[in-house]
């Protein structure tokens, strides 16, 4: 990709613009949003996406080639500015972020109106917010500007939770509240710590903290406190009951919820913390990473278990999302090179399987009105691109090789079999098997011949505006699994941060 | 001309308006207000000229009368004092704005007295900080306390009852206050503070300062309503009349705190040696103040009543900052002292005007009221949000410079109690934030004509508000630079 | 024994009564159950103050700080200072006193009461009332 | 709870002096610290830095000018609050007097007040408080009085005036509004002389520095007596806005209850 035509604008400020683009839209949004007509109001979104895209794909030979790319705007607090700058981790994850917010923008537009929602005003404005936070968190150079971002998240996501307004909404708005304001204010408290001990907060790959700074029992303390937020966004058990009551939001909710940005950021969150703030080293050492590893191992069991219970579609899938990210946690506390690209890879691969899932339970939903798997008998017959997209991204998340899922979980079984644990490599392949188990069955129950249900008759393939979207959702998905560097060279990014965290140790 | 006098004529501009203001409300009815805001806005401009005049030349000291030091009057404007002198005329100026659309009775007399007594109360407030006379201080505390008494007997039968109490509590505190000018003036002979400072530093005076101290800490804890001297807050900050709120809720709480900075670091020093043991009171008073505020703001259900006690935990966070005594966690009080007089101020302009629309403060009314007063509403979000600590805004930053002091001095315990009250106070903000957004709608009636939604004079302070608290924010490390040309030297 | 008590009782005695009467009242303040008891006991606190402060301003062998022909050692004049401070202070005393009073015939003539415990119940009373009222009121609203 | 609370406050402040023995000076001792430090200068050079005999007028409204004028605010500020405070009316009716006259009580009836002998009291005794009163202001800096004082006793001719002549309509006929403004004209007067010295180039309230063509040390007379007329007229229109306020308040049938 050429992005010559874009040198007028500096490399350093192409970052700061891919966040302002948003957040100038959800302002744009949110203060113009009753007063003009809903198509300009969707314009703005689309236009951002757009823009959002090519800001951020622009950035990638530069991320590709290690030049430095930083800007430091103004100090953020006393000693520490507000710098954002570009690393291939953070690349990962900005590039995913964009493109899925285009994609899915032009979902929730055909979702929001098939469905006659209300307040969609809002609900656009906090979408577009939640992504510049997402997008200022990929970019953001030091923790604090990190915890800036992260915070504008939580706040940001909350409108989207409670979008119904009924006692049920609100329920799950509190709860989601109660869990990430508390871990975020246990985060900030740890951020406090490592600075007053360091001196600094500014990420650096295998990480600025060392065992002199904090001794023994305050280094899995403070490692604790700050891998708590990671955790309780991404829904590592025991936290992760927030995840599944989100559920009540409209579906592109749910789909940003999993597969865009928040539990993304908290993975992404853990990521940061464990390689770029405690290095691999003090992570081992303290005993934090295998504690963190062994609490994803059992995320990973339980969660595929409780979803194999679920019948609604929705509550399934978000059981699904929480084991699938605690592949991501695994494959950072794993602590090798592989098993860290292989868990930035799936941020990515996740990412697009998991959305274009819920794209076609939402598509579902608004076509059919229906929510449960035991409805849904015979649907793939009506349906059948909405249901084969279904398919191709239940087998990826499964892990079958030429999908993106095949891609990210070999990386990471190859880096737990580096690193000797086998117990590790058992759970992925048994998880894979699990997968397959609560999954497959959807699909195959939705493409049973006899239609039980008289009424599937009126319907047919859904709305093209939530079609296209999950169609090129799950063709990338294949793609990505068949070509992982495709365009965007993301598995070199990942491979990238990856050995540029552990070579210091090499 | 004005150059030199910057510090005196800040104060006496808006003093002369308000002397004026009755005779020239009897010539016309606006002339008086009108005379009023515009001192105010005077003392605006001429405090951002003198911060400069501060931040490029070092502090100004300015002898009244032209007497030598310990004799005559003194004001001492240092870099502290300058950010908190445009600090309350900003406030001031903005309410002395917003303030005339809760005048009930419109007769010249009574028209005119109210501006009198705002202009009092931001005059004796202005004094309270420039000064640097210890009986000064005492003049200027009476002025802010006696206007503040009548502003918040004017609002209505309750607030009469509050006020009296404050007044009776105030004005303990008040005496308290003298008894520990008495006992300082007696063992030092003088009542200028850098004097005193300096002869205090030059000999054993431990007993008397701890004594003194035992008699500031009450006489200050009461005008800032700390916990245990709170009784009198909550009441006189729900029932006080509704123009003046953001002034009186906002801005007078702080300068006690102020003051009591500038005797236990100023004069005091930091070694003398008690000087743990006051920190050791102050911090259990703060730890207090912030949980027992924040626990009984969650059971409100009258706005101004929480955020009254909201108030109480508030004050502790700035407490706290003198109990670690670190120049970077003093800068986090002084810092929260500027931020959360924007916060407060701001949402009670926001229940002001809610009040002045729709008749109500009760929580319960507040549904989905948002779609009728979108930009208030804003103010309201991104002031509860600052009040929780959440980034960018104002709260969070002070709230961070204040950890990082108690991490550097190892008090881990404050650590935990700021994370759990910026939890607690995340609970009764997120209940008012899910009424003002979520909640069914009550069916409110508006008590004015369908038209814009506020008044453009209220709607300035609504909008100054809502720049300042991300301003201070955003640019938090420019303004602690600027308290640390003072803080570094008197900081432990 | 004896004579460390006299001398006490000379040198300092003074302070030990203004600072019982300073503590008579605050004592006043807070247990009276009458408004205007309190006022009063506000007055005493404050004298008591004022006392405090004129004794530290007192000389023996010195005469009121009227310059007079003849005498120009400052030994020979009292202090001057506390003098013109208590002076500040009692005006301010006196309009804390002015406003107090004028809040005073306010409670008065509203709740018909300036005993405390009786004002309390009746702003009970008065509260209960108009929740009562507006409980009724929402329900003519729902029905 | 509130007995407990008394004796520990007994207590600690009976305490307070045995601990504060060796803090607090002796009484009547010419070395102690505050009768030495700043006194001494204020005691020898009152003549000749404020041409003011009066040490006591010299440091109130010369040396700490500044306290003494927001004292005077402080006087206005209160007149200002009771006005305010007591500016709606009365909601008790005043029995009328044919009802008095029912019940042959002199409930309301014709107070002691009204029997003084108007004649003497406003052709003699006021003019006389008055000159006094004009004597005491100008005296202030020479000897023994000042504005304070001149105020109070201007105050109390009007409150003479007040209870002699008719309630309604006393003789100064200066309404509440009209007091309350003459009260703030009063501070402001002092306000000026400050800021005159300003304009002409000194500090605030700087005496030395007022534009006028005399000797130097006139400089410190004249300005002190320009603020002790300013103390003077805020002194006594408050004394008469507080008087008319509560004027229109008094019932006099307090007695029935």
């Amino acid at each position: 990709m050429d992005f010559n035509w874009l040198s007028w604008l500096p490399l350093e400020y192409r970052p700061l613009c891919a966040v302002l683009v948003s957040m100038i839209a959800a302002g744009l949004i949110y203060v113009l949003g009753e007063h003009i007509h809903r198509n300009l109001r969707e314009a703005i979104t689309l236009i951002a996406s757009v823009l959002k895209i090519v800001l951020v794909y622009s950035l990638i030979p530069a991320a590709l080639a290690g030049t430095e790319v930083r800007l430091e705007l103004f100090r953020i607090v006393k000693g520490v500015s507000f710098a954002l700058s570009v690393d291939p981790a953070g690349m990962v994850f900005a590039c995913v972020a964009s493109t899925l917010w285009l994609l899915t923008s032009i979902y929730s537009i055909g979702y929001m109106r098939g469905h006659g929602e209300k307040n969609q005003t809002g609900y656009f404005a906090a979408f577009a917010m939640c992504l510049s936070s997402a997008t200022g968190l990929c970019f953001a150079s030091n923790l604090l500007t990190f915890f800036v971002f992260y915070e504008i998240l939580t706040v940001s996501t909350y409108p989207l939770v409670v979008h119904y307004r009924d006692d049920e909404g609100i329920a799950s708005g509190r709860k989601y509240l109660a869990y990430t304001l508390i871990s975020g204010q246990i985060f900030f408290a740890a951020i406090v710590i490592v600075y007053s001990v360091s001196g600094t907060t500014e990420f650096t790959p295998g990480g600025f903290l060392d065992a002199k700074m904090l001794p023994a029992p305050w280094a899995l303390i403070v490692f604790f406190m700050m891998v708590g937020a990671g955790i309780v966004k991404a829904g590592v058990m025991p936290l992760h009951s927030w995840l599944p009551a989100a559920m009540v939001a409209p579906t592109p909710v749910s789909a940003l919820l999993h597969a865009v940005a928040v539990v993304k950021a908290g993975a992404f969150c853990t990521l940061r913390v464990v390689l770029y703030v405690f290095g691999p080293e003090l992570a081992k050492s303290c005993g934090g990473a295998k504690a963190l590893a062994w609490m994803a191992v059992f995320t990973i069991i339980v969660s595929s278990f409780i979803a194999m219970r679920k019948t609604n579609l929705k509550a399934r899938l978000a059981f699904s999302t929480v084991g699938q990210l605690s592949y991501i946690v695994l494959g950072i506390c794993i602590l090798t090179p592989f098993s860290t690209a292989g868990a930035l890879y799936h941020i990515v691969a996740h990412a697009f399987m998991k959305i274009t899932l819920f794209m076609v339970a939402g598509a579902v939903f608004v076509t059919t009105h229906k929510k449960d798997i035991t409805e849904m008998v015979g649907i793939g017959r009506r349906m059948p691109f909405t249901m084969g997209a279904f398919a191709l991204a239940s087998i990826g998340i499964a892990g079958f090789p030429f999908f993106a899922g095949f891609v990210s979980k070999a990386n990471i079984i190859f880096g737990a079999v580096e690193a000797g644990q086998p117990l590790y490599v058992a759970t992925l392949i048994a998880s894979a098997l699990l997968a397959l188990a609560y999954l497959m069955p959807v699909v195959l129950v939705s493409f049973k011949k006899e239609v039980e249900n008289p009424e599937f008759m009126e319907f047919g393939e859904a709305d093209l505006r939530m079609l296209l979207p999950l169609l090129m959702a799950a063709i990338l998905s294949v793609l990505l699994g068949i070509w992982p560097n495709m365009g965007l060279h993301l598995f070199d990014l990942s491979l990238m941060a990856g050995n540029s965290i552990f070579q210091p140790l090499m | 001309m004005i150059e030199n006098n910057l510090p005196v004529l800040i104060i006496i501009v808006p003093l002369c308006a308000a002397l004026l203001c009755l005779l020239l409300t009897g010539i016309n009815r606006h002339l008086g207000r009108a005379v009023v805001v515009l001192a105010v806005l005077a003392s605006l401009v001429m405090s951002v000229m003198q911060l400069g005049l501060v931040i490029k030349n070092g502090p100004i000291h300015y002898a009244i009368g032209n007497y030598k030091v310990p004799f005559g009057i003194e004001f001492v404007i240092d870099s502290l004092n300058a950010v908190i002198i445009v600090m309350i005329s900003t406030i001031g100026f903005i309410s002395a704005v917003y303030a005339d659309h809760f005048v009930t009775d419109r007769r010249p007399l009574l028209h005119g007295a109210y501006n009198t007594i705002i202009a009092l109360l931001i005059t004796g407030l202005l004094g309270m900080a420039s000064t640097g006379d210890v009986f000064n201080l005492y003049v200027f505390l009476e002025i802010t306390s006696l206007s503040a008494y009548c502003l918040i007997a004017l609002g209505g039968s309750r607030g009469i009852v509050s006020a009296y109490r404050y007044m009776l509590v105030g004005t303990i505190a008040a005496t308290f206050y003298l008894v520990a000018a008495a006992l300082l003036y007696g063992a030092t002979g003088t009542l200028n503070m850098d004097d005193m400072a300096k002869i205090l530093s030059s000999g054993d005076y431990d007993t008397v300062m701890l004594l003194s101290m035992c008699f500031l800490i009450p006489a200050f804890g009461i005008k800032m309503a700390l916990f245990p001297f709170h009784g009198w807050q909550p009441s006189a900050y729900t029932h006080a009349e509704a123009g003046t709120r953001p002034l009186i809720t906002g801005v007078m709480g702080k300068l006690p705190a102020y003051a009591m900075f500038r005797f236990f670091y100023c004069i005091f020093g930091t070694d003398f040696r008690y000087v743990r043991y006051l920190m050791l009171a102050l911090g259990v008073f703060s730890v207090c103040s912030m949980l027992y505020g924040s626990l009984m703001a969650m059971w409100q259900n009258d706005i101004r009543k929480m955020l009254a006690y909201s108030s109480v935990a508030q004050i502790g966070y700035i407490s706290l900052g003198f109990a670690i005594g670190t120049p970077i966690a003093l800068a986090g009080s002084f810092l929260h002292m500027i931020g959360h007089a924007f916060m407060k101020g701001g949402l009670f302009f926001c229940t002001g005007a809610i009040r002045y629309k729709f008749g109500t403060t009760d929580l319960n009314d507040f549904g989905r009221i948002y779609k009728k007063m979108p930009l208030t509403c804003g103010l309201l979000t991104v002031a509860a949000l600052s009040m929780i600590g959440i980034p960018p805004t104002a709260g969070f930053f002070s709230k961070w410079y204040l950890a990082s002091g108690a991490a550097d001095q190892h008090y881990w315990i404050y650590i935990a109690v700021l994370v759990i009250s910026s939890l607690l106070n995340a609970v009764y903000f997120f209940k008012l934030i899910e009424k003002v957004f979520i909640n069914e709608d009550a069916g409110l009636k508006d008590k004015w004509s369908r038209g814009p939604e506020l008044p453009l004079t209220m709607l300035i302070p609504i909008v100054v508000c809502f720049v300042a608290i991300l301003g201070i924010g955003l640019f938090n490390a420019k303004i602690v630079d600027v308290l640390l040309l003072t803080l570094g030297e008197v900081g432990l | 024994m004896m004579i460390t008590i006299s001398t006490f009782l000379a040198e300092k005695g003074i302070y030990l009564l203004t600072f019982i009467l300073l503590s008579l009242g605050v004592a006043g303040i807070v247990t009276c159950n009458n408004y205007m008891k309190k006022l009063i006991c506000m007055n005493i606190m404050q004298v008591a103050v004022i006392f405090l402060f004129l004794c530290l301003g007192q000389k023996s062998k010195g005469t009121i700080p009227v310059a007079v022909e003849g005498l120009e050692k400052a030994a020979d004049y009292i202090n001057p200072l506390p003098h013109g401070l208590m002076l500040t202070a009692i005006v301010v005393s006196l309009g804390t006193t002015a406003v107090g009073l004028s809040l005073l015939l306010r409670i008065r003539e509203k709740y018909g009461t300036i005993e405390e415990d009786d004002l309390l119940m009746r702003q009970e009373l008065l509260s209960m009332e108009e929740r009562q009222r507006r409980k009724q009121e929402l329900q003519r609203i729902d029905t | 709870m509130r007995k407990l609370f008394t004796v520990i406050i007994l207590i600690v402040a009976i305490s307070t002096p045995f601990f504060a023995f060796d803090v607090l000076p002796v009484i009547g001792d010419p070395d102690s610290a505050p009768n030495s430090h700043v006194s001494d200068h204020y005691i020898e050079h009152a003549v000749e830095e404020c041409n003011s005999p009066n040490m006591v007028t010299a440091v109130i409204v010369d040396y700490r000018a500044f306290d003494t004028m927001f004292e005077t605010t402080v006087m206005f500020l209160a007149g200002v609050s009771v006005v305010l405070l007591l500016a709606g009316r009365p909601k008790r009716r005043l029995i009328s007097p044919s009802a008095v006259k029912k019940r042959g009580r002199t409930v309301r009836g014709k107070a002691v007040y009204e029997t003084v002998n108007k004649d003497v009291m406003i052709s003699l005794i006021e003019p006389l408080i008055l000159i006094y009163a004009v004597y005491v202001l100008f005296h202030g800096e020479v000897s023994l009085g000042g504005g304070f004082q001149a105020g109070a006793l201007i105050g109390m001719t009007y409150l003479l005036d007040v209870m002699v002549g008719k309630r309604q309509r006393p003789i100064f006929n200066l309404s509440k509004f009209r007091s309350a403004a003459l009260a703030g004209v009063g501070p402001f007067i002092y306000a000026l002389t400050g800021l005159i010295s300003v304009f002409a180039g000194g500090m605030y309230l700087e005496y030395n520095r007022l534009p006028l063509p005399v000797h130097q040390a006139e400089l410190h007379s004249i300005g002190i007596t320009a603020v002790e007329i300013g103390v003077t007229i805020g002194v006594a229109g408050t004394i008469i806005t507080i008087i008319n306020a509560l004027m229109e308040r008094i019932s006099f049938d307090d007695d029935n209850d």
